[in-house]
């Protein structure tokens, strides 16, 4: 039809999508509009996706990898090109020459098995331990930095919604816009250059690393606390750089709560203020901030990596950074990967959590009609 | 346009754009922290790429004022080898705006033409751009551009902008996907397909006027995020380092050990408050437009 | 005795233009168990006279002046005086409220049985149990069933069943009066005739006072006693039902009823009312109806006239021309728009 | 009269999560030039559903709709672009259908230099007299405005003028005063009526208001559908005053009317049950038998009832109406 709109091609696909197969394919349908289904498959199709585009990025690079590493071993090792060759091909745990495609699937095939290669520079060190290694260092960092803006600025910006207009008002929500603008690696660097050099309150050297040296990791409270006392600075500014999106996050959407019909209903009830701003305001407030979060997980893993680097803490990205001077493919690779798993496995808790939280979620009643 | 010989009566016999600006400045007057952003952003804008055609450039290294605290000569200071920091933020504003505009455009025009092919063709098209987007979203976005970055390391500010674009269109082009869809159900809409005026006006003279404000202020949103992902990876040394840019300086001031002389701290100022202020002037604007677009506070 | 008793109350938003007199100067009587219905357009101050009852107006509007007097059968309390905490109490024990939009008065992450319980609590109820009986007998008395309901979540029920468990939720304290804010609006026809039978069930078993909001006059001609005349935020009209329906004197009070077609019966003379209500927040001088008024003179211009008692008994109407609409209007037990006709 | 458009049959169903949804079932309805037709019903009757398929807004799923004997979603290009025009929509929400970043004037003027070629002078002329044609005056003030400065009221005038910028021949109000106040309801039902009288244009008010239909449709027809099926169809006055249907009985039985000793004396139809049926799992046979007190075992719930034509020019779908030749009311015993 010449004249037909997209939106009739829509309705129009709608109306032949009604074929004798639709009964068949609404059980399929079903089951896949179950949330946690739907969460699950996005989440394989994400690594997979990830895992493809990297793959393919190492190859797509100008100059291959393995030319750079035999130029690097001939000119620090003194080898000759065919030892070089040799010794870097077996770096790679793949054979470069082989086509493509097989390397393709042999890559799948290993990633599979949680398989993710070996180190170039650090041989026989699996990717995987790498990894494993010093991603909990920053898990810890950003999940506590994280968890604790996430509280403070929810009450923060329930209080400031509160007192809308105040003085007190004014001053959290410009605070809490200035800081969340200003670029995290910024704040880490005014933090040194403030309290670390200038004042010298604090011993920035010492505050290095995961922990101090000749410690004995476990759970005895001097650990923890050693733990802490280096994690300081990083979560610091992971907590100083998110609190401002939490404070105005939580003041418009309580502000957004406090207009709802529910709430003057509640008030008509006699309902005391105490109860209805935990229940009725704060708590459908909140809610949306659940999804939020997540997001703002998978952002902050990726921030991490100038913060450590700045506060020379082992996480992630202290070793993520490593790689890159050395050129280390695989590592490079293995960090994006357990990075963005990361990232869907918080996405996958923040949607079950939400799903948990709103029975509006997963519980709907029928559609309804013209 | 077939409109009619303009509105007859209108309460200023100025142009159209100039009454518009007029207005604009007047709804945002009401605002101070818009007020204040715009301001800000004319500034830098101003400091970046008329400054330079004033103010003659002073690179030469004087090794007598390594690292000197802000006077009349140096208001911002001296850098490692002497030179004056404030004319290096002079000259160092240009680039690093330069590529955050056109990452905000490549993105903004990725986004809007994706969103919109999703939202109006529906189907297929939308499952697949959808599911695209969702993935993209999930990537941590730095951590790829860090990887990224060190195996292509991009050196015109142009392919910087590309790759900038490339990982950060996914968050507006679900948002303008949504507005789409909204606006596509609206009535107006649905009256003017009846009125068979044609897909051309539906798109350019219904819906797009309603998203005008919404794609201003994600424009400047995907600034900001360029401006802080190209500093970063400035920042860690991963751009093959030429020109000038207050993320290059960033860099040097830090990577040149200047962290830890106690004389370096307004050498490294200098950056630090450029890029911190330019960002916080982009997101006040930005708040601002979201207020005097808002129609319950037109009056 | 009346129940409730209001005098002179004024209530205002705050604006950038300027405050918007929302209600005017407004005095009525609650008598023990009666419906008293009060009917207008919208933005005539009806709403925002309801929600001040309580003084639940939001917090752009302030109550200018008046007094809210409230008689509890032990005591007469001063509304307005209450503090914080005596007004929460006085709210919905002594005075309920059943609101138009049924889906958005339940928190929609909690229960119905949360709500009940929050309610119970607030007011000294803190016995599980007893809230709960208490709970079942009403839903029961509003014909739902309670096992089904109180774990519901407000979206799985439907609009009407909605309605009922406010109902039900308005009486779980035995309230004096209980104010309804177009409580059928929103329903389809069938389920609106059940609410309106089950409020006057309820009316006769519980002997509560209504005050009843609408723009909607049939459901006033069906429920009410009394009715009041809301425009431009003051009351223009007083009068017992029927002679509001049958011998209206305020011109404002037939316009309304005229712009109602009816189903059964002739037609007779319907139409609308001719231009918009006035800028409340810059009110012409003189009577605030005069631009729409066909009956009007001069003189209406002069001042805007105070309730003047009419040919009939215990009514009321805030018109100096009462005398020529009641001679265009007669008093035969017909409805305007057919003595119109 | 000669029929203008004609559904014919049409059927819509909707997949949902829940299962598939028939909002519209095998309904019929024809309009000649001029003609004023009635869709009542309650929520989730069908009757926008319907509206949409006759304003070829909506592609049946099954059936087909007519205009001027052609069959409308079979024909392309110019002939479909006719059809739309032909076919105007006011919509319910005079906050929602205008562009609320165009003036009235830019609004209005597409269509005219469109498909009228009007621009500049000419076009001006002819906007104004069409808001002079909807009763809004001093149409020159109104033209640069934005519609966020008019009432509802004025906002769905602005919207049936737009809709007469291309010469309709059918518009189909769907619940066009449902939102606008009490009181300009009916200048507004007058305006619609006097475009069915005026210029021949058939008219369809889509409401849920009874009281509405009846003054809109005086002189026209009223159809009630129930779950997505049309159960009667009549001349307004008779529909009103002597329904044949058990549901149209039940429902002007039910409608509280604004007059206290009508009201109050009102009798009543109980039906056997107060819950509406879900659309995923329509009653079988008549969907109405669950709830009528009429309804005959091994017939009603068995047998879907055709609408079929009474005598009185009526049409019903309703075994024991049809086979009593009686009005429902009589049948109830609320008379």
């Amino acid at each position: 039809m010449a004249t037909m709109t997209p939106a009739d091609a829509t309705l129009q696909v709608r109306t032949f999508r009604r074929s004798p197969l639709s009964r068949a394919r609404g059980h399929v349908g079903a089951l896949w509009r179950r949330p946690l289904t739907q969460a699950i498959a996005k989440a394989v199709l994400t690594i997979y996706v990830t895992s493809t585009i990297t793959f393919f990025l190492i190859r797509l690079m100008p100059g291959s990898p393995v030319e750079l590493k035999i130029d690097e071993l001939m000119q620090n090792g003194q080898m000759s090109y065919a030892d070089a060759a040799a010794a870097a091909s077996g770096l790679f745990d793949i054979d470069l020459n082989a086509p493509v495609g097989q390397q393709y699937l042999e890559y799948l095939a290993n990633l599979a098995r949680a398989d993710l290669g070996n180190s170039f520079l650090s041989q026989g060190t699996s990717v995987t331990s790498i990894v494993l290694a010093v991603l909990p260092w920053t898990l810890f960092a950003v999940g506590t930095g994280l968890l604790l803006s996430f509280v403070s600025g929810i009450g923060l910006g329930l209080v400031a919604a509160y007192r809308r207009n105040s003085p007190l008002d004014h001053v959290v929500s410009t605070a809490g816009s200035v800081i969340s603008s200003v670029p995290a690696y910024l704040i880490a660097l005014l933090i040194l250059l403030i309290f670390g050099i200038q004042l010298r309150w604090l011993p920035i050297t010492q505050m290095r690393g995961a922990f101090s040296p000749g410690m004995t990791p476990g759970f005895s409270p001097a650990f923890i606390g050693d733990l802490f006392f280096h994690a300081a600075l990083p979560i610091s500014v992971f907590f100083l750089t998110h609190i401002g999106l939490w404070i105005l996050s939580m003041r418009s959407a309580t502000l957004a709560a406090l207009e709802e019909d529910h709430v003057t209903v509640a008030r008509a009830r006699g309902l005391s203020d105490g109860r209805i701003t935990t229940a009725y305001v704060g708590r459908n407030a909140v809610l949306p901030l659940v999804s939020q979060f997540a997001i703002a997980a998978g952002a902050v893993v990726g921030g991490a990596v100038i913060i450590e680097q700045i506060f020379v803490y082992q996480g992630v990205g202290l070793r993520l950074v490593k790689a890159v001077d050395q050129r280390d493919y695989p590592v490079m690779q293995g960090i994006i990967l357990m990075t963005t798993v990361a990232v869907i496995v918080a996405n996958l808790v923040a949607d079950l959590l939400y799903s948990r939280l709103d029975p509006r979620i997963g519980r709907a009643g029928g559609a309804s009609g013209t | 346009m077939t409109t009619i010989a303009a509105p007859a009566r209108r309460e200023l016999a100025l142009p159209g754009p100039v009454s518009a600006v007029i207005e604009f400045l007047r709804v945002l007057s009401r605002k101070p922290v818009g007020l204040a952003g715009l301001f800000g952003v004319v500034f830098f804008l101003a400091l970046a790429y008329l400054a330079p055609l004033v103010v003659p450039l002073q690179d030469r290294v004087d090794v007598t004022a390594i690292y000197s605290a802000p006077s009349f000569g140096h208001p911002l200071g001296t850098d490692y080898q002497g030179r004056d920091v404030l004319n290096q933020i002079v000259y160092g504003g240009q680039d690093i705006i330069t590529t955050a505009i056109l990452a905000a455009l490549f993105s903004t025009l990725i986004a809007i033409t994706f969103g919109a092919i999703a939202a109006t063709l529906g189907g297929r098209a939308d499952v697949l751009i959808l599911a695209i987007t969702d993935v993209a979203l999930t990537i941590p976005q730095l951590v790829l551009l860090i990887v990224i970055a060190a195996i292509f390391r991009p050196t015109s500010f142009i392919s910087l902008a590309i790759i900038l674009a490339l990982l950060q269109w996914p968050a507006l082009l679900r948002q303008i996907r949504a507005q789409v869809l909204s606006l596509k159900e609206r009535d107006f809409v649905e009256a003017a397909r009846s009125l068979d005026l044609g897909l051309l006006h539906i798109v350019f003279r219904e819906m797009l006027p309603n998203m005008r404000s919404y794609i201003a202020i994600n424009f400047i949103i995907a600034m900001t995020y360029a401006i802080y992902a190209q500093a970063a990876i400035m920042f860690l040394g991963l751009v093959p380092l030429s020109g000038k840019s207050w993320a290059i300086m960033l860099y040097f001031a830090y990577n040149q050990g200047a962290l830890f002389f106690k004389d370096s701290f307004f050498y490294l100022m200098g950056p630090i408050m450029a890029i911190a202020l330019f960002q916080l002037s982009l997101v006040w604007l930005a708040s601002g437009l979201e207020d005097v677009f808002n129609p319950r506070l037109r009056s | 005795m009346p129940i409730l008793s209001v005098r002179g109350l004024s209530i205002e938003y705050r604006t950038r233009r300027g405050p918007i007199h929302a209600v005017r100067d407004v005095s009525f009587d609650l008598e023990q168990g009666e419906t008293l219905a009060i009917i207008g357009e919208s933005g005539s101050g009806k709403t925002t006279l309801a929600v001040g009852l309580v003084r639940l107006s939001p917090r752009s509007a302030r109550i200018t002046g008046g007094q809210i007097v409230y008689d509890s059968g032990r005591e007469r309390v001063a509304v307005l005086e209450l503090d914080s905490e005596e007004l929460r109490r006085f709210r919905w024990a002594e005075c309920a409220m059943v609101f138009q939009a049924a889906l958005s008065a339940f928190n929609p992450v909690i229960t119905i049985w949360e709500h009940f319980f929050d309610t119970g609590r607030a007011h000294g109820m803190h016995d599980r149990h007893r809230v709960h009986d208490r709970a079942r007998e009403l839903l029961h008395l509003v014909h739902l069933d309670p096992d089904r309901i109180l774990s519901a979540y407000a979206h799985e029920l439907s609009g009407g069943m909605r309605q009922r468990v406010l109902i039900a939720m308005a009486l779980l304290l035995d309230p004096r009066i209980v104010i309804l804010d177009e409580p059928t609006t929103a329903l389809d026809i069938l389920t609106q005739r059940a609410i309106i039978d089950l409020l006057r069930e309820l009316r006769r078993k519980l002997h509560f006072a209504t005050i009843f909001i609408s723009h909607d006059l049939s459901m006033a001609a069906e429920l009410a006693d009394r009715m009041l005349t809301m425009y431009a935020g003051r009351i223009v009209e007083r009068a017992g039902v029927d002679d509001l329906f049958y011998r209206p004197r305020h011109p404002y009070s037939i316009g309304l009823l005229r712009a109602v077609p009816r189903v059964s019966g002739a037609l007779g003379s319907v139409a609308s009312i001719p231009g918009s209500p006035p800028d409340l927040i810059r009110l012409p001088r003189g009577c605030t109806y005069y631009p729409r008024c066909p009956f009007h003179v001069d003189d209406c211009r002069e001042s805007d006239p105070p309730l003047l008692p009419v040919d009939t008994p215990g009514h009321e109407a805030a018109c100096i021309r009462w005398e020529a609409v009641a001679a265009r209007i007669g008093s035969a037990a017909k409805p305007v728009a057919e003595k119109l006709a | 009269m000669a029929t203008l458009i004609e559904l014919d049959g049409v059927s819509r169903r909707y997949a949902t999560p829940g299962g598939t949804i028939t909002a519209v079932d095998d309904v019929s309805l024809a309009l000649a030039a001029g003609d004023a037709l009635c869709i009542v019903g309650e929520s989730g009757c069908g009757k926008t559903t319907t509206g949409r398929m006759l304003a070829g807004l909506l592609r049946p799923t099954s059936g087909r709709l007519f205009f001027e004997g052609r069959d409308v979603w079979r024909t392309k290009g110019d002939d479909l672009a006719r059809f739309r025009r032909a076919v105007q929509i006011v919509h319910q929400d005079p906050y929602a259908s205008l562009n609320p970043s165009r003036t009235i004037a830019q609004t209005l003027a597409a269509p005219l230099g469109k498909h009228k070629k009007l621009h500049g002078r000419g076009a001006r002329a002819a906007m104004i007299a069409l808001l002079e044609r909807v009763g809004l005056t001093p149409a020159e003030d109104l033209l640069v405005k934005y519609p966020h400065q008019l009432s509802g009221g004025q906002r769905q005038r602005v919207s049936i003028a737009r809709a007469l910028t291309v010469d309709p021949r059918v518009i189909v109000a769907d619940e066009a005063v449902s939102m606008v106040d009490v009181s300009i309801r009916i200048s507004l039902l007058d305006l619609l009526h006097s475009l069915s009288r005026e210029f021949h244009v058939a008219t369809v008010l889509i409401t849920h208001d009874l009281a509405v239909a009846r003054y809109f449709a005086r002189g026209g027809r009223i159809a009630v559908m129930y779950l997505g099926r049309v159960v009667e169809l009549a001349e307004t006055e008779s529909l009103v005053a002597d329904p044949a249907h058990p549901y149209a009985v039940a429902l002007i039985a039910a409608i509280p009317e604004a007059d206290p000793t009508i009201t109050r004396t009102k009798e009543h139809v109980t039906l056997r049950s107060a819950e509406v049926p879900s659309l995923l799992a329509l009653p079988s046979g008549c969907t109405f038998h669950p709830r009528c007190p009429l309804s005959e075992a091994g017939l009603c719930d068995v047998v879907v009832p055709a609408l079929e034509d009474l005598p009185g020019g009526r049409s019903v779908a309703c075994h024991v109406a049809v086979r009593e030749r009686r009005p429902a009311a009589e049948l109830l015993g609320v008379r």
